[in-house]
Parts: structure tokens; C-alpha cells; sequence
């Protein structure tokens, strides 16, 4: 296997928690203890509900927050390193965020928004401008028409695609999409969706794809994560994932969305609550006090993340820690059978 | 150094259709502002007073005249009576347009200028640089605004110069507070992260995404404590801490025409309805100038 | 406990609601917004209707209208509006209070915002009871109670007490719907309940208020954007474009042969599971109309691949297709009417 | 909540510090010798030394502050120069007749900003709301002190129906709950209150119009409350934060009565400052400053807390 473009090791994040005094009362571990690593050329999806650390990954990722521990290695160099600074990390990965309006300056037109990138890596303004006129003609905006606009006279999806050609501006390899296409009426989430697509092929990008909704990571995905209350649950192949999702999260996750099928209707919610609050979030397997499969042992223990399947398929759960002595055709077995007990 | 200036790049390399920008925006709700717009003339008028009095007054303004002392209004050669010492009232309002007005913005100004200053340092740092000048600026706002013009001038004595001095530190920590919550506000915001990812430093954030954002709410502040900075400057000399007699200016004049309330009520007020107009005049301008650049978008 | 008001005792046999020709119009703004142009529907009792669109699209504006909740001064209604025989908009002051809340009540999307923050919980549903039933603080406090038990709010007494910041989204949505059920309303106007809330949350209060509507009886227009939503709960969908209902019929019709090539398009937008791995998606091209600058002919004719000029000149009746089937389209009455839909 | 009330006074403690050292520069600040105004000019060079240490003045600056401010806790802020009484029982008693002064005007500034504000508010943007902002900007136009001599000028000596100056007849400074002394309160009280009343009618007028804006109002008449109900529901919503203005501005006028004080020769803290002043009485002035400020510092945590408690979102969130 090749070398990966952007490896995420041990990533953590905990905000401390302090009462009226000023003393520590806890933390909101935000994001605990992620690894995984980015394959050049590849779509990443990560998905969870709110509060699973996935858009404070994405942020630490950029190197927007410090992270509490950790390290983020672009192609084997440390970013922050003498061998990587953070200027030059930043002209090859780039981030859209969810509100396209937040992230526009209201006082700048548009293509001085896009401009204002590769000019802090030294392109000369007059080239700037005319690489923003080019990106803008290829995210689908006229130029003659839209460059000289301001942000609120554009639509939520107009607004959009001048925010990844803004992305793209510095020439980055990899984008972070971080619900960009959430905030967006169905019809334009799909041109949006198809801009995505041919823009990875045309500049040769790699995504990391943030989203809650299952539909559009698993359209856009080559792999998916799946992150539960900080920690990534289970890992894998977006066919593997979906075929047969592991983690008990999973199960329940896939099995919430809604069915589309008048006649076959879902019967019974998968599983029940709100998922708790990543301050001081439970013990052992996070997933635990909302399992329907949960041992003692998984209020104690942690699991990492367990290879199944010839290393394409990962998942955290004390079920396979437990059975981690079987051949891999009866874990194989095991997770047929959580899934079978599950429906 | 990279130099940011898309403002002269050449246009030309595409004709592009150029939206109106936000200011001009601004200025035609502005512009539509019946109240606002008279505002503003009744302080062009002032201004020009200010800057044109002396070519303007009917009478020499220090000229006094024991035979003609406190004329009441409408009295032939003097419109608006004569004060104490016998001198033209309608000359003096006239020119004491140019002191009062001088002592009202010059304060705020300096104020706007260490003040934004401040705030935005605070605002755009965070950390221990804003603990450190927000903590100051907290001692300074323990103070009742009056209470600290007043202590400063009354400890550092009478003087034009020291009521600009007091007055100015007087109206430092509410615009730096005013600036530093909205320079939080607008680093908390998607673009200024965006404009962090993509490598540029702080100097050029806040010169490109942060001023062009935070500096017109804070002008608009600003403003309207100049209608504040007004009544307080004319209270000063009004208690006799700022200019100093025979000079024309409001207060000075309300404080010395106060023993003639019995005698000539109304000319003795006149100074007073000067510094209201102007106070008002000032107000209603911010207020209008506030709600022009108040968009939703 | 269910004092009887004259409400109850009117036109038991008459539907649930009627909607006929409803045009809303908003003058609040330079020019003026035809937010809704000639809606009828009819709900029949113990009903469930879908009011799907994106936004922009009058399907919130038209649930509104249904308790009249829109600025009064700046906004035009015509047309007519009937909830369970009573002419809505006939109805002075007091009489309106008196049916909003008691006869038809609401539940909303953001529950944060639409619950009063300064009041506990219970203190605000204690005092819609109060409003509309004859019955001491300790009545309407065991009702509440009650309904909170209903709805299931695990430790219900406790929650009475709490206030809605300090609760989760899904808990504030429950609360939400326990205060819409507070006085026994037979209509029951869902605005988007499901949008702000995670997929493993969404699809339990789904099922809540399926459940509720059979146990008792309810008749529901539940208002969404999200197709599989409608399919969870809706006996029958009717899609909306530009303020107008461009077609309806039951669920099982709409999803499986729907007419109006705009039905078709948002079907095939969205991705979903069946989609081969790089297929693009379908999406239509171009951007819904300025409601305030209506073109004359059918809305959606600009965005349309099959309009001819014809869809273009004047207003397109509905075309009843079967006597539960109707589409706003010149299109579906010739011989060979645009075919599709996902099977 | 105990927690909350702790940490705010805690957090009050560097400010007073702050504040008291920005008292004891005044002195500092001011040009010249500060015997300069108790020495007779042909006082010989032993009478200035002894003078000079009677105030302390010898001494380096640091370990003046300290002894001022250690003496300061105790209640003790020296003696005044010119009367030679304790500048603490000069100082209290002068707070007392500005609090009751300051205290009428609070209220109704109060009364009639709520009434503007909420009126102003509920019929937002019609003639009724621009006449009621355009009283509530007036009020905060206008020169107080000016505004002081009209009424002197109208109900004292047009109409004489109110006594211009003083707080009772005789230049009485001791305070009485009668209707000699209530005269006297009268146009001071209504000229101090316009500046609370344009304020709290313009932070009202915001607020409502904010809230009434907001979705939960329409969840209210969704339903079925009347405009009654609703209105109760805005006042709570919008009582946390008047209160709080209410407070503030009760602080203001403490410290801001110098001017109408001097209009009316109210006896209280503004008239004894101004006399401090023109006297060159420093230990007075720096005595009288750090009593005031030391009572807003005291009443902005009074009013926070006050606020924490009356606002659910604050207070459990």
C-alpha cells in the first residue's frame, strides 16, 4: 500500500470545564484519541450525530484549535515542523464549512474572497484575480457575472461553489468538506455534490468528507468513519460499511435512516435517547449505555480499533475483543449474527 | 511581503459587472432618512459656524457694554438680547459654536482612535493580551462617566487642555469594550478561520477580513457619545473646569448667565438649547447612520 | 378532565381541514412576496399529510396560515380556510384564541426557539392547559404529567421543572409535542419537527408521533423536506413548487409513479443507496423563482427539460390523473406523459 | 449560585484595588504642592515640614497608597483640609441626601422609560413608536444641568410654585420625610430622571422589539394566548435586563449628580465634590471619588448577581 498523504495519529481534544470559582470540573473530550490515515486520491467520509467530534477533527486537522495531544503528518512530515511550517501546510490542505454565508467576508466582492488566498502565498494580485476568474468559471459562476458580487446577493449553493473555489484557490491537494452540502435544498445539494465529483477528478484532490447524512457520505465515500462521542467506532470500506456495519452504532445508525419504502415501514426506533453529552461522556466503550449488547466488561474497557477482514474493515467493540480468538470466518460469523439479533 | 491591493490590480483582464458595495448601500438608506438628513444638515450648520464664525457674526462677540447688560430678546441690534457683561448673544451662540464643538469631538476622536485600537488588539488576540487591557479598561469603567471627567479635570485643574485630556479617557474604555466585543464576534466568524486556513497571518486578517467588518460599527458608536461628550464638555465648563472666561462656549456661557434667571429667563437659556440642539442633532444622526448600515442580509 | 367546549360539539363529520384556493401574500417588503398562490387541499379525519418542498416553496406559509400565525398588517389572505367545519378565517380575536391550541395546535422545528426560554417547561404547558380547560393548577399539573408519561420523557416530575436550555433536542421536541397535545386538538400542523434533530433521534419521534396519530386519532399535516421522513409518517404526500401544489396523491403512488417532472427530479436528485459507486445525480438545473417576480405560465417551466411554450403562457390547472392522483402539468394529460420516478 | 455570588465579589476585589489606585493619583496628578491651599503664604519652612508630615505628604509614594488604602478599609480617609472634620462622616452624609435624590429619579426614569420602551416597542415603526423614541432620545440630549434652570426658570420664578434651591428651607442638609422637604425634592428628582428614563426607554424599546420578533411569541398565540398573556410572557422575558439597566443608571447618578446638585445646591456628594474641588481640598476629593466609585463598583455586582438570579438562562445554564 502506498504511503498515505495525511496520517492523523492519537489526535485528542478535551476542553476543560470550569465552575464559577475557576476550579476544573471536567472536560468535554471533544475528540479522543483518533488515528486514522488519508490514501492519496481517495474520498474519506466521517460520519456521527452531534457531538461525535467530528467538524472539532476536521478544525484540528486545519490546525485551526491546538490539540490536546497528538500529531498530524502531511506525506511523513509533521505539519508545525521545521520541515513542514504551517504556511506551507496550509497552501496544500483546505477546508468549506457548512455556513456559506459565515464564511464569506460581507465586505469583500467575491472574487476578492478568492483572491485573498493565493496572494498570502505570494502570487501577485493581478494573477490572483485572474485565478479566481478561472476557478469561478469552473465551480459554474459566470465570471462576468458573479466576480464582482457581494455575498448576499447570491444563493445558499451559489455561495457554496465560491466557497470551494475559494478552497481550491491555493492549489491545495486535499480538501476538507465539513457538512458543505448540509445546509442546502436536495436540488442543489446534488449539482453541488456533482461539482465535488468533477472538480476531484479535474485537480486531482483528495476529500475528507464531513456529514450526518448517511445517504451523501455513502454516495460520495470510497471509505467511511464512524465516529461515536469522540472516538472513531468503526472504520472501513463504504460497501463493507454499509453491507455490513460492525459496531452496534453503526447498526443503529444505518437502521434510523428513514426507509423509503411505503410498504416497509421502520417498526421500532433502533435505539433509544439522545446520545449523551461528550462532557465527562461514560466509561469503558462509550457506546455502552446505549447497547443492546453490552457486557460488564464494556463499561470497563475501551476497545481500539480491531482489524477484520484483511485490514480493510475496523471496528472498536468488545464483541470482537471477545471472540478475538475465532478464525476470521466465524468473527465473520459473529457479525452476522449481532446483526441478525439486531433485526 | 505579500502586498494585498486586488483594489488597483488591473479590472481589465475580464469586463466584469461591479455590484454596488456595501457603502453605497449604506448611503442610499441613508439618504432616505428624512430625520437622519436633517440631522446632519443642522450639523453642517454648526460646522460651518465653527469653522466660519468669526466672518459670520453680526457684532464683535467680546465687545462689552455696562449700559447694555441682559437686553431681553428682539431688542434692536441685539436679536437675542445681550448677556451680563452687555455683549451680543446671537455673536456669541454664533461663535461659540467653535469651542464647544471643538471641546465635544476632538475627545471622542482621540477616544475612537486608542480605543479601537485597543479593542481590536484585545478582540483579535484573546488570551492574556485581552485579559490585560480588558482588566484595565474594567478600573476606568468602575468610574460613573461624569464622576471621572469631573475628578480628573477638578485634580488636574481648569483648562481647555485638561478637559480634552479627562474627556478623552473618559470615553477610551467604553469604545474599546464596544470594539473588542465586536472584533470577538467577527474572529469567531467562518471567514476569518477560512482566511486562517489559508495561511495568512494575523497582520494581514485583521487588516483585510477584520476592519473592514468591525470598524463601521464602532464609528457608529462612537458617534453617538459625541452627543454625550458634548453635555459633558459644556457641564465642565458649566462647573467652571474647562474653557475659561472671557472665551465664548456654551457652558461657560450657561454658568455665567445663571444669575440672571430672574432677571432675563430666556436669554440665560440660550446657551443651554444650543448644547441640546447640537446634542440632539448628534444622536439622531448616529441613530440614523445605525439603522443605514443595519442590513439583514 | 375534557370540558366540554362548543368547539367539540361542532360538525364532527366534517373533514379535518379544507384549504381552498389560499393565496398568501407578504407586503412587509419593497415589493410584495406571493409566498403561497392557489393551494386547495382537503385532510380527512385521522389523516396523515405530507406537505413536502424545499424552502422557498410556501409549505411552512401555508401550515401557518391554518392557525392564521402570520404578521396580520403585513400579509394578504384569501381564499379559505376550514378546520373541522369552523371558517378560520372568519374568526375574530377571541374566538381565534380560543381555536388555536384547543382544536388545531403546532409543533415547530427549533423547539430552543419556539419554547419561551425564561419559563419552565412544565409552567408553559401548565398554562396552555389552564387557557383552554376548566381545571386547577394540580389538574393541569397532573395532565401535564401525564403527557409528559405519554410522550415518554424518562423522569417526567423532574423534567416538569426543568427549562427548555436545559434539556437535548430530542427532549425538547417531545416537550414540544407534549404542549401540542396539551388540550386534545384534533389537527395537528408538524412544521419540519424532525429537521434540527440527529438521525438516530429523528426517527423516534417519527415513530412517537405515528403512534400518537393512530392511538388517538389524530389527523396531521406534517410539513418537511425530507422525502423519507414523509414516507414515515404520511398516509398521503402532496409536493409543493413556488407556492403552489404541483402534485399529491398517496404516499405509495407519488413514490413509486410520480408525474410532474418536478416530483421526478427531486427523487432522482437525492442520493441514496441503490446509486451505482461514480453515477452523478440527476439535478435540475437553475434555481427557483423570485417569489415576488412570478413568471405567468408554470413555475417550474424554466427549470423544466419537457416545457414547451405552452407551459410558459397561463396558469396550469391540476390534472386529476385518478381520483387520488392530481399533477399540476399540461405534460401528463398527453399520450405519453414524461415517465420516471425510482420504481 | 453561592459559587456565582462568590466569584463575583472575588472579581471585584482587583477592581476596587484598580479604582483606589486611580484615587490616590489624583492627588498626584494635581499640579503644584498639595499644602499649596492650607499654607498661609508666609508660612515658614518649619510649619510646611510639620504640615507635610501631618498629611504623610514626606513620605514615597508606595507607602502613602498603602497607608491610605489600609486606613481606607478601616473607614478612615483622613480629614479634610479645609473644615478639618473626617472626610468619611463629610462623605457619608452627602452619599445619603444623593441617594435619596438619585433614588427618586431612578424610579421615575424607571416608570416612565418602561412605559415609552414597551409602548415604543409593541407598536414598532407607527407614529406612536416615533414619538415615544423621539422622548427617549430628548432625554438622553439633553443637557441635565440646563434642563435644571428651565424648570427653575418656569416653576420657580415664573410660577413659584416649586423652591428653587436647597433641600429644605434654610439651607437645611439633613433630610426629613415631609412636604417641605418633598418640595424641595421635586424638580431635582424630575431633572436628574430623564437621562435613566431616555436610556431604559431606549434599551425597553430594543428588547421588546426583539422579543416579539422571536419565534416562541409566535409559539405563544400558536397556542391560543391572548395579547395579554403574551405580554406577560415579554415582560418576564424582558425584566432581567431593565432591572439591570435600572441598577446601572441608580450608579450613574450617585456618581453623576455633580451638575444638577450645583443647579439646585442639593447637599449631597456632587456639591461637596465641587467645593473639594474649587477649595483644592484633596484628601476630600480623593475620599469623596473613591466612596462613589467603591459604591458603583458594589452596586454593578448587586445588579449582576440581582440579574443572575431573575434570568433562568443565566442562572442555570
Amino acid at each position: 500500500m502506498n504511503a498515505p498523504i495525511l496520517e492523523v495519529k492519537h489526535l485528542t481534544k478535551h476542553f476543560p470545564l470550569k465552575n464559577a470559582l475557576g476550579a476544573k470540573t471536567g472536560q468535554v473530550r471533544a475528540v479522543d484519541d483518533v488515528s486514522f490515515a488519508l490514501q492519496k486520491g481517495e474520498t474519506l467520509g466521517i460520519v456521527g450525530e452531534s457531538g461525535c467530534g467530528k467538524s472539532t477533527t476536521a478544525r484540528l486537522l486545519m490546525q485551526l484549535i491546538a490539540p490536546t495531544a497528538g500529531d498530524v503528518l502531511f506525506e511523513g512530515k509533521a505539519v508545525g515542523s521545521s520541515e513542514l511550517p504551517l504556511k506551507e501546510f496550509h497552501r496544500q490542505v483546505q477546508m468549506v464549512f457548512q455556513d456559506s454565508y459565515s464564511s464569506l467576508n460581507p465586505r469583500l466582492t467575491v472574487e476578492t474572497s478568492i483572491a485573498f488566498g493565493p496572494q498570502m502565498h505570494g502570487v501577485s494580485a493581478r494573477d490572483a484575480v485572474v485565478r479566481a476568474r478561472d476557478l469561478l468559471d469552473r465551480v459554474g459562476l459566470d465570471p462576468k457575472r458573479f466576480a464582482g458580487r457581494y455575498p448576499h446577493e447570491l444563493s445558499g449553493g451559489q455561495r457554496q461553489r465560491v466557497n470551494i473555489a475559494r478552497a481550491l484557490a491555493v492549489q491545495p491537494r486535499i480538501v476538507i468538506l465539513d457538512e458543505a452540502v448540509s445546509a442546502l435544498d436536495k436540488s442543489v445539494e446534488a449539482q453541488v455534490l456533482n461539482l465535488l465529483l468533477d472538480l476531484k477528478d479535474a485537480f486531482d484532490l483528495t476529500y475528507l468528507f464531513i456529514s450526518h447524512d448517511l445517504n451523501v457520505v455513502r454516495y460520495i465515500s470510497d471509505r467511511v468513519m464512524v465516529m461515536y462521542l469522540g472516538q472513531v467506532a468503526e472504520l472501513g470500506e463504504t460497501e463493507s460499511i454499509f453491507a455490513t456495519p460492525l459496531h452496534p452504532y453503526s447498526q443503529a445508525l444505518l437502521a434510523s435512516m428513514p426507509s423509503m419504502d411505503p410498504d416497509h415501514r421502520t417498526e421500532a426506533p433502533p435505539i433509544a435517547g439522545d446520545p449523551p453529552n461528550p462532557i465527562n461522556p461514560p466509561s469503558g466503550c462509550r457506546f455502552h449505555t446505549r447497547c443492546k449488547f453490552a457486557q460488564a466488561a464494556c463499561s470497563v474497557n475501551a476497545q481500539p480499533l480491531l482489524a477484520y477482514k484483511a485490514n480493510q474493515h475496523y471496528v472498536a467493540c468488545e464483541f470482537f475483543a471477545a471472540n478475538a480468538h475465532l478464525s476470521i470466518a466465524s468473527t465473520e460469523k459473529a457479525a452476522a449474527e449481532l446483526t441478525e439479533v439486531h433485526a | 511581503m505579500n502586498t494585498f491591493s486586488i483594489a488597483t490590480a488591473e479590472k481589465n483582464v475580464l469586463a466584469v459587472e461591479q455590484s454596488p458595495g456595501y457603502w453605497s448601500g449604506v448611503f442610499r438608506r441613508f439618504s432616505e432618512d428624512r430625520i437622519a438628513l436633517f440631522a446632519g444638515f443642522v450639523v453642517l450648520i454648526l460646522v460651518v459656524l465653527a469653522l466660519f464664525g468669526p466672518w459670520l457674526v453680526p457684532a464683535d462677540p467680546y465687545q462689552s457694554s455696562m449700559l447694555k447688560r441682559l437686553k431681553p430678546i428682539g431688542t434692536e441690534g441685539f436679536p437675542l438680547g445681550t448677556d451680563e457683561l452687555g455683549r451680543d448673544m446671537l455673536s456669541r451662540l454664533m461663535i461659540g459654536a467653535r469651542l464647544s464643538l471643538f471641546m465635544g469631538i476632538t475627545p471622542v476622536l482621540f477616544a475612537f482612535a486608542i480605543g479601537a485600537t485597543l479593542g481590536i488588539i484585545a478582540g483579535h488576540a484573546g488570551g492574556w493580551i485581552n485579559s490585560i487591557i480588558m482588566r484595565t479598561i474594567d478600573v476606568f469603567y468602575a468610574f460613573p462617566s461624569v464622576l471621572l471627567a469631573i475628578a480628573l479635570s477638578g485634580a488636574l485643574g481648569a483648562g481647555i487642555g485638561n478637559a480634552l485630556l479627562s474627556l478623552t479617557l473618559v470615553f477610551v474604555p467604553p469604545i474599546c469594550r464596544v470594539a473588542e466585543s465586536v472584533t470577538s464576534q467577527i474572529r469567531g466568524r467562518d471567514f476569518v478561520e477560512a482566511a486562517r486556513a489559508s495561511g495568512a497571518n494575523a497582520f494581514a486578517i485583521i487588516r483585510v477580513h477584520v476592519l473592514g467588518n468591525v470598524l463601521g460599527p464602532i464609528f457608529v458608536y462612537s458617534t453617538s457619545l459625541i452627543a454625550v461628550s458634548m453635555i459633558l464638555a459644556s457641564g465642565l465648563s458649566f462647573l467652571g473646569l474647562g474653557v475659561k472666561p472671557p472665551e465664548p462656549e456654551w457652558g461657560l456661557m450657561l454658568n455665567t448667565l445663571r444669575t440672571a434667571i430672574y432677571t432675563q429667563p430666556w436669554v440665560a437659556a440660550l446657551p443651554g438649547l444650543m448644547i441640546f440642539i447640537t446634542s440632539m442633532s448628534f444622536n439622531m444622526l448616529s441613530d440614523g447612520l445605525r439603522s443605514a448600515m443595519d442590513v439583514k442580509q | 378532565m375534557n370540558a366540554v367546549l362548543d368547539f367539540n360539539t361542532v360538525a364532527a363529520s366534517a373533514p379535518a381541514a379544507v384549504i381552498e384556493h389560499l393565496r398568501v401574500t407578504f407586503t412587509g417588503g419593497a415589493s410584495p412576496v406571493r409566498a403561497v398562490n392557489d393551494v386547495s387541499l382537503t385532510l380527512k379525519r385521522g389523516e396523515t399529510l405530507a406537505l413536502i418542498g424545499e424552502s422557498g416553496s410556501g409549505k411552512s406559509v401555508t401550515l401557518r396560515s391554518l392557525l392564521r400565525l402570520h404578521p396580520p398588517k403585513k400579509t394578504q389572505i384569501s381564499g379559505r380556510i376550514e378546520v373541522s367545519g369552523r371558517d378560520v378565517l372568519a374568526m375574530n380575536t377571541s374566538t381565534l384564541a380560543a381555536f388555536r391550541g384547543r382544536v388545531a395546535s403546532m409543533i415547530f422545528q427549533e423547539p430552543l426557539l419556539a419554547l419561551d426560554p425564561v419559563y419552565s417547561v412544565g409552567d408553559q404547558i401548565i398554562e396552555s392547559i389552564q387557557r383552554h380547560i376548566k381545571v386547577s393548577r394540580a389538574e393541569a399539573h397532573a395532565r401535564a404529567l401525564k403527557l409528559f408519561e405519554q410522550v415518554r420523557i424518562p423522569s417526567p416530575e423532574r423534567r416538569l421543572a426543568a427549562y427548555p436550555h436545559e434539556m437535548s433536542g430530542g427532549m425538547r421536541q417531545r416537550v414540544m409535542i407534549a404542549l401540542a397535545l396539551a388540550c386534545d386538538p384534533e389537527l395537528l400542523l408538524a412544521d419540519e419537527p424532525t429537521t434540527a434533530l440527529d438521525a438516530t433521534v429523528q426517527i423516534q419521534i417519527l415513530l412517537l408521533l405515528r403512534e400518537l396519530q393512530s392511538r388517538l386519532g389524530l389527523s396531521i399535516i406534517f410539513v418537511t423536506h425530507d422525502i423519507g421522513a414523509a414516507v414515515e409518517v404520511a398516509d398521503r404526500i402532496a409536493v409543493m413548487y413556488a407556492g403552489q401544489i404541483v402534485e399529491e396523491g398517496d404516499v405509495r403512488t407519488i413514490m413509486r409513479s410520480p408525474r410532474h417532472p418536478y416530483t421526478q427530479a427531486l427523487l432522482q436528485s437525492r442520493a441514496h443507496g441503490s446509486l451505482a459507486k461514480g453515477s452523478r445525480l440527476a439535478t435540475i438545473g437553475g434555481a427557483p423563482p423570485d417569489l415576488a417576480n412570478l413568471p405567468p405560465g408554470c413555475a417550474f417551466a424554466p427549470r423544466c427539460n419537457f416545457a414547451d411554450d405552452g407551459c410558459k403562457q397561463s396558469e396550469i390547472a391540476l390534472v386529476s390523473l385518478t381520483p387520488k392522483h392530481h399533477a399540476r402539468c399540461r405534460k401528463t394529460e398527453q399520450e405519453s406523459p414524461p415517465s420516471g420516478g425510482e420504481g | 449560585m453561592i459559587l456565582f455570588i462568590l466569584r463575583r465579589l472575588l472579581l471585584a476585589i482587583p477592581i476596587m484595588i484598580g479604582v483606589a489606585l486611580v484615587c490616590f493619583s489624583l492627588v498626584h496628578l494635581a499640579p503644584g504642592d498639595p499644602l499649596v491651599s492650607v499654607l498661609p503664604p508666609d508660612a515658614s519652612a518649619d510649619l510646611q515640614k510639620q504640615l507635610r508630615t501631618l498629611y504623610g505628604f514626606d513620605r514615597s509614594l508606595p507607602e502613602q497608597f498603602v497607608g491610605w488604602i489600609s486606613r481606607a478599609v478601616t473607614g478612615d480617609l483622613g480629614t479634610s483640609i479645609a473644615s478639618s472634620r473626617p472626610v468619611t462622616a463629610e462623605v457619608m452624609k452627602a452619599v445619603k441626601n444623593t441617594l435619596i435624590l438619585a433614588a427618586f429619579a431612578t424610579m421615575i426614569g424607571f416608570f416612565f422609560g418602561s412605559l415609552f420602551g414597551f409602548v415604543a416597542g409593541y407598536f414598532r415603526d407607527t407614529f406612536v413608536d416615533k414619538a415615544a423614541s423621539f422622548l427617549s432620545v430628548m432625554g438622553v440630549s439633553v443637557p441635565h444641568y440646563w434642563l435644571g434652570m428651565v424648570l427653575v426658570i418656569v416653576f420657580s420664578a415664573q410660577l413659584g410654585w416649586l423652591p428653587a434651591t436647597g433641600m429644605g428651607s434654610g439651607g437645611s442638609a439633613n433630610w426629613a420625610w415631609d412636604w417641605e422637604h418633598m418640595q424641595h425634592l421635586i424638580l431635582p428628582a424630575i431633572t436628574m430622571s430623564v437621562i435613566p428614563m431616555g436610556i431604559i426607554a431606549r434599551t425597553v424599546r430594543a428588547l421588546v422589539a426583539d422579543i416579539l420578533s422571536q419565534e416562541f411569541v409566535v409559539g405563544l398565540r400558536a397556542k391560543g394566548l391572548t395579547d395579554v398573556d403574551v405580554f406577560r410572557h415579554v415582560v418576564k422575558n424582558v425584566a432581567p435586563t431593565a432591572l439591570a439597566v435600572m441598577g446601572l443608571q441608580l450608579g450613574y447618578l450617585l456618581g453623576g449628580s455633580i451638575l444638577i446638585e450645583t443647579v439646585f445646591a442639593w447637599p449631597g456628594t456632587g456639591f461637596l465634590l465641587n467645593s473639594a474641588i474649587f477649595q483644592r481640598d484633596l484628601p476630600l476629593l480623593q475620599g469623596t471619588i473613591l466612596v462613589l466609585a467603591i459604591f458603583f463598583v458594589l452596586l454593578n455586582v448587586l445588579v449582576d448577581i440581582l440579574q443572575t438570579t431573575l434570568d433562568p438562562r443565566i442562572t442555570r445554564g
